[in-house]
């Protein structure tokens, strides 16, 4: 039975409106997102026997929502969703509007990983930055408001320079389907390197790269612990994404050396903040502004090496489960029980890349793919900020060893439960599953 | 068979992890370390010793999940694992009185065991680097249990940096020979090459302690608890070496770098930078006041002669680098395990509040006495022989700097040790009412000094071991007997010496037993016709400061050194740091500039 | 005479000037002399007048600027009267201090170390007194030691 | 059987060898004293002094101890310095030279020097503490100029077993070849420090220190460290000799060489060791610091100068 | 009194080579350098100043004793190893000299430690000093120098003595 994969976005959706009607708001969304979970799950694995899934829902090609799911499209909405519902369950006490605003947010992410159309891409990228405004707002107290302020202004710039891009586009090309406009590419006119400039800059502010994320250190900052890992592995992940769909449409050599420029401006920045960075849930913004820097080093790689989609997968899904873990830890000051000792430990090494977690599979391919462009500066990028990186987590490490403020049981296991994530896939990598995906992408 | 040690260690490491007992976990342990201890025994069934013979064999190719790992023996690996398989069990069994709780020392020690079993045994590099990593975390997570942040922060940043470096440097050898097995690996000696092997070399070289790269060592030393370090700074700080051996001599390729070894510049550097490090790091060592400090600077002294052995590069040299690497494993881990009962008992690290600990702790007493023997190179221990063998390699290859340093860091290793032996365990008898270190302790220490023993009456065996390396790394074998060794230059005979002492003995030993003489108590010592017991106490241990003459003649000298480079290099890199910071100032207006910015930059460069 | 300008008071005797003064006085007398140049502090003596039974203690100060040198003499009871410690003036009058402490039994309040100084364990009065009979003491302790003979007192 | 016969001969010829050394030793001690009296225009002891005073010694009637490590110094002392003595050629007569070289000595030399170390520090004696201390920076900074002219040796002659060193010297002594000169001027004054003549006798100042590492020393103990200092005589200047003036070598062949070879080594030995007390007798002793700046700065930098002549001189 | 054996080497051997550490108190102690310098050369005779009483045989008292050095004299005293001689030099150990009166000083040194030889002279000559060198090595050649076993006989008596001069004469029985 054909999986529609319009689910994935309809029912969060719908459950989303419905909660006010409902009472018990915490189990309904966990019932959804665990739904959600596994449909992603079943859809995964019927991509990867037969090929992408097209859908076109309601109107015929040039006009009607077109999704588009392949093998990594897949997996990342399989991602999204499981962390999600991981994450879900270490918040406490849960409100209505609370519950609609994290499935929002969630339904919104997905639909950015599987759409394939690109107003419909900006449609899900205003619900998904409306979404998490009010997450970050939601304690309430200074710190939140300033970070969702700053957010808002950034992300109102965002969607005004999008939607201009998408207007160039469709001016030039009469579709919004991105196949549609990746095969007509060659006929455009100047107008298309506008719209790309417009468009990088409009996903960039959202996917954190080095000059448009100056509300990533006040929003994780303000954001509660949960929220904030929502962000981590949510609407970031989906941004950087659609980045890389991004250099897919516009696959000019100018458009990968500008992405590898900025990624290594954003990478040695964001380490270098992160070290003189003294409160915890700051550092962590700052360290993922970096590791943002890295994936699109290796987004940079697209073209010319095959390592680079293994890379870009490994270090996206170790990212994002790792910082999601850590975020949650830095609720509290210190490594209270036995098992969030374990996440924070396993996490840590897993974003320096160390063996039995996921990152290592990152760090290998990565360098091994720019070994094969022979690009000396983005190894000595790399080496230069990994040290950085292992300084300052160090640091980290021997603070919140020392303190050792109880934690309730709810708190301490989603953490652990991330963290074995990535222990689970740095010791079973399934190389080879992801490894055909790249063929697509090229093709 | 390797599937079978391997997965014996895997399940014993996650059920030791949640053993709260002592003794449980580290009978466990204990008996685990002694497969893979069993495993190589067997292998020596080919490289010249087979004391038994179960029958494991040797080769194992593990694929799961998309990536093939290849593990086999090479004769250089069945060396480097006997040395750090048979340190291991008396490690564990000291600590099982050591501790009074298992708090996780136990499964990182088997995480280790496993670690170092798949770097020696990997035969491709993948598995070696992912191995090489996984023995970094293990240590790490053994330094993180004593929280100190500066041991933390300067360990993790050194290993992560060594790990990526070696990272790059296979990285490019696998872009330029298409392969990652060691087998197939044809090293070049183009610039390339060159490149790559100098990478690793140094990533191989911040393990190794090597000189410039050495500042992690103490504070990670004198913070993590004493069965760890003895195995850390005797078992796995020779892994560093191993893989430069394995580069420069165990690679099939390797015969092509013969032009590579000796004449070119790099492994006579190596051997500068060897001889440098033995030679600071005593002087180092003579100064310090804490105990574990001043034997983490004496192992990094001692490593630099294994350097200086690799830089030479003569067959000599290598059997001499082996032998000193396999001594230096066993003295040191007994010289550690000897500080750690020590501080078991007193409490007490800074040698100017020891003193005297040798009248109620003997036996602990003893095994310090004999490694520190073996540590000084006494003619009549085997650590003599390995520093010989050096020596005469640079005799050989006519190294004028270096001799006479490695001579001088020889002689300096006297007066540290004399300083371990009066400051700690003779002198003044400050601590009369401590008793002597429960019997596994002492148990331990005893096991590991029975191998220095062994090779003192016997080097030759020592030499049947490393024959099989040196045939297949091309270099001419050693010719010696078992209590003999010729070299071109001349001889060391053991026998002579120990029969020769025998009748030296002779009158000593008469005018000995002959006379009567009888005990006399501690106050009773001529200070000046003083007498101790009217005041109260006078302090009449000596140790405080105690080369006070020397350092002010040599600290001057030693202040440049490599801290106040790194001090410097932090400052700049804070600097650009507190620069980066700056950017995020929390002003909204300014990060929307940032973005319309962006945008124009961009766009411009796109239409340009 | 210099100092019989600063100090205005006390009689010449052999080329030195004697200053009879009371027990207070003298920290205030000695605090000017030594800002006046008399940077050397000679000695401080102590004379057994048994008969007035009174102690005479004497500060002696000398000056290298004017080479003149100042004797300031104090009266005090033999028993139970104690002085004041100047060993902040000149820190070796702690010393003397101690000396006369252990010789005539002075006491000497806010000197730390009075302890005994030559004669370890000595339990009689203190020695120097003029009412210390040093020949009795002879004859009762130390001709009263037996000179070791042996039996059999070969040689 | 022969071989059996001839070992035996070769044992005891080593025996004799070695206690005819022991005996020189003991009686350079003697006259050293006498020299040193006539310097200072006194009559001076007879010269069989130093048999009397190991006599007086041994035969002490009460001995103290301060534990098993402390007699350890006893032990290691004579038979470190006997040890020595067997391993260096004597006359050219080659003991058992053959089997070690001249790091072997070098080592062996270090034997005593610990143990006595070793008994001074279980005594506890804060005097003898410092004594050692002394003792151990002297060895450092008279090690470093001695080593670097071995090493120039080593390299010209391109043998490290001191056998083969006073065999290649039979017609041309070391001290005649020009830089060779440099490094016997340099091991000669590492010489003085050595045998801890005047000049460099820190670690034994009777003044300072109540002599040093000797403080607790008596009786039997302190005998046998005055075998040990009559042995030092002798092996060190054996040491110089060997390396520097042919090891006495005059005539090759049968006993009656043997007999020459000895008297030579004798003398040589003898003029060796006048020449150490002469300086002694002519020097007030330094301090510590100076000393190791003695050796390491002016004595090193001849010894450079002399290692850098050879070496030039060896390659081209 | 039976005597321990001694045999003659011994006794010749230490009366060829005695070890003096002389204790300098008082003013005897600036008559001992004339005796070791060229004029009179005390080492022709196998005589040698030593540092510590380990190593020494005789034990030169140059002076008055007070009560205070006493207690150091006997210290050193003890640490010196059999066979040992106390020689002790002008007339203040005799009798206490002309501090016959003092209560500090040691009249008759013969009580507290077995002294061998005395040698009067309100500060003896280096011919004198010489002269009493010979003395000693006279009686010690014939064996009748025997102040240290004496001392070990008489132990008790010897520490009674002492006893009674450091309390200054009040000893609580």
């Amino acid at each position: 039975m054909v999986i529609h994969p319009v689910l994935l976005i309809a029912i969060p959706l719908l459950f989303a409106f419905l909660m006010p009607l409902l009472k018990r708001a915490k189990a309904v969304t966990i019932i959804i997102l665990l739904f959600n979970t596994l449909l992603a799950i079943l859809m995964f694995h019927n991509v990867y026997n037969n090929g992408p899934l097209y859908e076109i829902i309601a109107f015929s090609p040039p006009i009607g929502i077109y999704l588009y799911v392949d093998n990594i499209a897949a997996l990342l909405a399989v991602m999204i969703n499981l962390l999600a519902f991981i994450n879900f369950l270490s918040v406490e006490k849960v409100e209505i509007k609370f519950a609609m605003l994290y499935l929002l947010a969630v339904a919104s992410s997905t639909g950015i990983v599987i759409t394939g159309d690109i107003f419909n891409m900006f449609v899900f990228f205003e619900i998904a930055a409306v979404s998490s405004y009010a997450l970050v707002a939601w304690k309430r107290d200074k710190e939140a408001l300033e970070g969702a302020i700053k957010y808002m202004v950034l992300g109102s710039i965002a969607s005004v320079l999008m939607l201009v891009g998408i207007a160039f586009l469709y001016s030039e090309f009469r579709s919004l389907n991105i196949y549609d406009i990746m095969n007509r590419m060659d006929e455009g006119s100047v107008l298309i390197l506008l719209s790309f400039a417009f468009l990088l800059t409009g996903i960039g502010v959202e996917a954190e790269i080095f000059p448009l994320n100056g509300w990533v250190p006040d929003a994780y900052q303000g954001a509660a612990g949960s929220i904030a890992s929502l962000l981590s592995f949510g609407p970031s992940k989906a941004g950087i994404y659609a980045i890389a769909r991004l250099l897919m449409i516009f696959s000019w050599q100018q458009s990968y050396d500008l992405a590898l420029s900025v990624g290594i401006m954003t990478l040695l920045i964001g380490e270098l903040a992160a070290f003189r960075q003294e409160n915890v849930k700051r550092m962590l913004a700052y360290s993922s502004i970096g590791q943002m820097g890295l994936i699109l080093i290796s987004l940079s790689m697209l073209d010319s090496t095959d390592y680079a989609i293994i890379a870009f997968f490994f270090l996206l899904v170790s990212h994002a489960a790792s910082k999601g873990a850590l975020f949650l830890l830095s609720e509290r000051k210190g490594f209270g029980s036995n098992a969030s000792k374990y996440a924070g430990i396993v996490s840590v090494m897993s974003l320096i890349g160390m063996p039995p977690m996921a990152g290592f599979w990152g760090k290998w391919y990565i360098i091994m793919g720019a070994m094969q462009m022979e690009a000396w500066w983005i190894i000595a990028a790399i080496v230069f900020s990994s040290v950085v990186e292992a300084a300052y987590f160090a640091r980290y490490l021997s603070t919140t060893m020392q303190e050792e403020e109880h934690a309730s049981i709810i708190a301490a296991y989603p953490p652990a439960i991330m963290a074995t994530l990535t222990l689970l896939l740095g010791i079973l990598p399934f190389i080879y599953k992801i490894a055909t995906i790249g063929g697509v992408i090229n093709g | 068979m390797v599937e079978m040690v391997f997965a014996v260690l895997i399940i014993a490491f996650i059920f030791t992890l949640f053993i709260k007992n002592n003794r449980v976990a580290s009978i466990i342990s204990l008996v685990v370390s002694l497969f893979p201890l069993a495993a190589f025994l067997d292998w020596g069934r080919e490289f010249g010793i087979n004391l038994i013979s179960i029958g494991f064999e040797n080769t194992m190719n593990i694929n799961m999940a998309g990536i093939t790992l290849h593990f086999s023996i090479s004769p250089l690996a069945w060396f480097f694992g006997i040395m750090l398989f048979s340190l291991i069990p008396p490690i564990l069994l000291y600590s099982y009185s050591f501790f009074s709780k298992n708090d996780g020392f136990y499964p990182f020690m088997i995480l280790l065991m496993v670690s170092v079993m798949g770097i020696l045994l990997s035969s491709d590099f993948l598995s070696f680097f992912l191995f090489w990593e996984l023995m970094a975390l293990g240590i790490f997570i053994m330094i993180c249990r004593n929280g100190d942040r500066k041991a933390m922060v300067r360990y993790l940043s050194y290993s992560v940096l060594s790990g990526v470096l070696i990272l790059a440097g296979i990285a490019l050898l696998y872009h330029m020979n298409g392969t990652l097995l060691f087998a197939e690996i044809m090293l070049k000696a183009d610039f390339e090459t060159m490149v790559a092997i100098t990478m690793l070399i140094i990533g191989f070289a911040i393990k190794a302690a090597l000189m410039p790269l050495h500042t992690w060592v103490p504070p990670v030393y004198s913070t993590s608890d004493e069965p760890f370090v003895a195995f850390l700074s005797g078992g796995l700080s020779k892994i560093g070496y191993y893989g430069m051996l394995l580069l420069l001599f165990a690679m099939p390729g390797a015969r092509v770098m013969e032009a590579y070894i000796n004449s070119s510049i790099a492994t006579y550097l190596l051997a500068i930078i060897g001889s440098l490090t033995a030679f600071f790091a005593t002087f180092l060592a003579i100064f310090e006041d804490d105990l574990r400090k001043l034997l983490a600077y004496s192992s990094i002294a001692q490593l630099g002669y294994i350097a200086v052995g690799i830089g030479t590069g003569s067959s000599i040299a290598m059997a001499g680098a082996l032998f000193q690497a396999f001594n230096h494993a066993f003295f040191k881990a007994t010289l550690f395990l000897a500080a750690g009962s020590v501080a078991y008992r007193t409490g007490k690290w800074k040698i100017s509040e020891l003193g005297g600990v040798a009248y109620k702790m003997p036996l602990t007493f003893m095994a310090a006495l004999f490694a520190i023997f073996a540590l000084a190179a006494i003619p009549i221990t085997s650590g003599f022989a390995a520093k010989w063998l050096l020596y005469e390699a640079a005799i050989e290859r006519r190294y004028v700097f270096i001799a006479p340093i490695m001579l001088i860091a020889g002689v300096g290793a006297f007066l540290y040790s004399f300083r371990i032996l009066y400051g700690v365990f003779l002198g003044e008898n400050r601590y009369p009412d401590i008793k002597e270190a429960p019997k596994p302790m002492v148990a331990g220490m005893f096991l590991l000094v029975m191998p220095l023993i062994i090779f003192l009456i016997f080097p030759g065996y020592m030499l049947d071991m490393m024959d099989s390396f040196l045939s297949s790394a091309g270099l001419a074998t050693i010719s010696h007997s078992p209590y003999v060794i010729h070299t071109t230059l001349g001889n060391y005979n053991t026998i002579a010496v120990i029969v020769g002492m025998m009748f030296a003995m002779i009158p000593a030993f008469l005018i000995y037993v002959l006379r009567k003489q009888h005990l006399v108590d501690f106050e009773d010592n001529f200070i000046g016709g003083e007498i101790p017991s009217l005041y109260e106490h006078i302090s009449m241990h000596a140790a405080h400061n105690f080369y006070k003459p020397l350092k002010d003649v040599v600290m001057p000298y030693l202040e440049g050194g490599a801290t106040s480079i790194y001090s410097s290099l932090y400052k700049v890199v804070e600097k650009i740091a507190d620069g980066a910071r700056k950017i995020y100032d929390g002003v909204v207006q300014d990060y929307a500039i940032y973005v319309m910015l962006f945008l124009l930059i961009i766009a411009g460069w796109l239409l340009w | 005479m210099k100092a019989k300008e600063i100090i205005g008071r006390g009689e010449e005797v052999h080329g030195r000037l004697y200053v009879k003064v009371e027990k207070q006085e003298v920290r205030e007398l000695i605090k000017t002399l030594k800002e006046n140049k008399f940077q050397h502090f000679v000695m401080l003596s102590c004379i057994d007048w048994i008969d007035d039974g009174e102690f005479e203690l004497v500060y002696h100060l000398w000056s290298y600027e004017y080479r003149e040198h100042v004797m300031i003499s104090t009266r005090i009871k033999r028993e139970g009267e104690e002085m004041e410690s100047l060993h902040d003036l000149f820190p070796q009058i702690e010393t003397y201090e101690r000396e006369i402490k252990e010789m005539y039994g002075v006491n000497f309040i806010g000197n730390e170390r009075l302890t005994p100084f030559f004669l370890e364990g000595w339990p009689h009065m203190p020695p120097m007194r003029k009412d210390f009979d040093s020949k009795k003491f002879i004859k009762d302790v130390f001709e009263s030691i037996p000179p070791v003979e042996d039996e059999d007192e070969g040689i | 059987m022969v071989t059996v016969v001839s070992g035996l001969i070769n044992v005891l010829i080593i025996a004799i060898y070695a206690t005819v050394a022991m005996m020189i030793g003991i009686l350079f001690m003697g006259i050293g004293r006498k020299i040193v009296a006539r310097v200072h225009n006194r009559v001076g002891p007879p010269i069989y002094q130093g048999f009397i005073d190991i006599a007086k010694l041994i035969l002490k009637k009460t001995n103290i101890t301060h534990g098993w490590i402390y007699d350890l110094a006893l032990l290691f002392s004579i038979t470190g310095i006997v040890l020595t003595i067997l391993f260096l050629p004597i006359g050219g007569v080659k003991l058992l030279s053959t089997e070690g070289d001249a790091f072997l000595v070098l080592y062996l030399l270090a034997i005593p020097a610990l143990g006595f170390a070793l008994g001074a520090g279980a005594s506890g004696n804060p005097n003898s503490a410092i004594g050692v201390m002394r003792a151990l920076v002297m060895m450092l900074s008279y090690e470093l100029p001695f080593v670097i002219s071995m090493v120039a040796l080593m390299i010209y002659y391109d043998t490290t077993s001191i056998a083969e060193i006073v065999a290649s010297q039979y017609g041309k002594w070391a001290i005649l070849i020009p830089p060779f000169a440099i490094s016997a001027a340099v091991a000669d004054m590492a010489l003085q420090g050595m045998l801890m003549e005047a000049p460099f006798d820190i670690p034994i100042a009777p003044h300072e220190i109540a002599s040093g590492p000797m403080a607790e020393f008596g009786g039997k103990h302190l005998g046998s460290l005055m075998i040990y200092k009559a042995g030092t005589i002798v092996a060190y200047t054996t040491l110089f000799v060997d390396l520097f003036l042919g090891g006495g070598v005059v005539m090759k062949g049968g006993i009656v060489a043997d007999v020459v070879n000895f008297i030579v080594w004798f003398i040589l030995i003898f003029l060796v060791f006048t020449l150490s007390l002469l300086i002694n007798t002519s020097f007030p002793r330094f301090r510590i610091e100076q000393a190791f700046k003695f050796y390491w700065k002016y004595e090193a930098v001849l010894a450079i100068i002399a290692l850098v002549w050879v070496y030039w001189m060896v390659i081209s | 009194m039976k005597y321990e054996e001694w045999s003659k080497i011994s006794r010749i051997a230490s009366k060829k080579s005695l070890w003096i550490l002389h204790f300098c108190t008082g003013c005897g102690a600036i008559e001992m350098p004339p005796v070791m310098t060229s004029r009179f050369d005390m080492e022709r005779f196998g005589m040698a100043p030593m540092a510590t009483p380990r190593q020494a045989d005789v034990l030169l008292i140059t002076g008055y004793l007070t009560v205070k050095t006493l207690k150091r004299v006997i210290q050193v005293y003890e640490q010196m190893q059999d066979p040992k001689y106390v020689v002790a030099f002008g007339s203040c150990p005799i009798n206490g000299g002309m501090y016959w009166d003092s209560y500090n000083t040691i009249n008759q040194l013969d009580k507290y430690l077995p002294v061998d030889l005395y040698l009067a002279g309100c500060m003896p000559r280096p011919e004198g000093i010489i002269n009493a060198m010979m003395e000693l090595m006279e009686m010690i050649e014939k064996g009748e120098a025997r102040g240290w076993e004496k001392y070990r006989k008489n132990y008790e008596k010897y520490k009674k003595n002492q006893e009674m001069a450091f309390k200054f004469g009040k000893v609580e029985e």
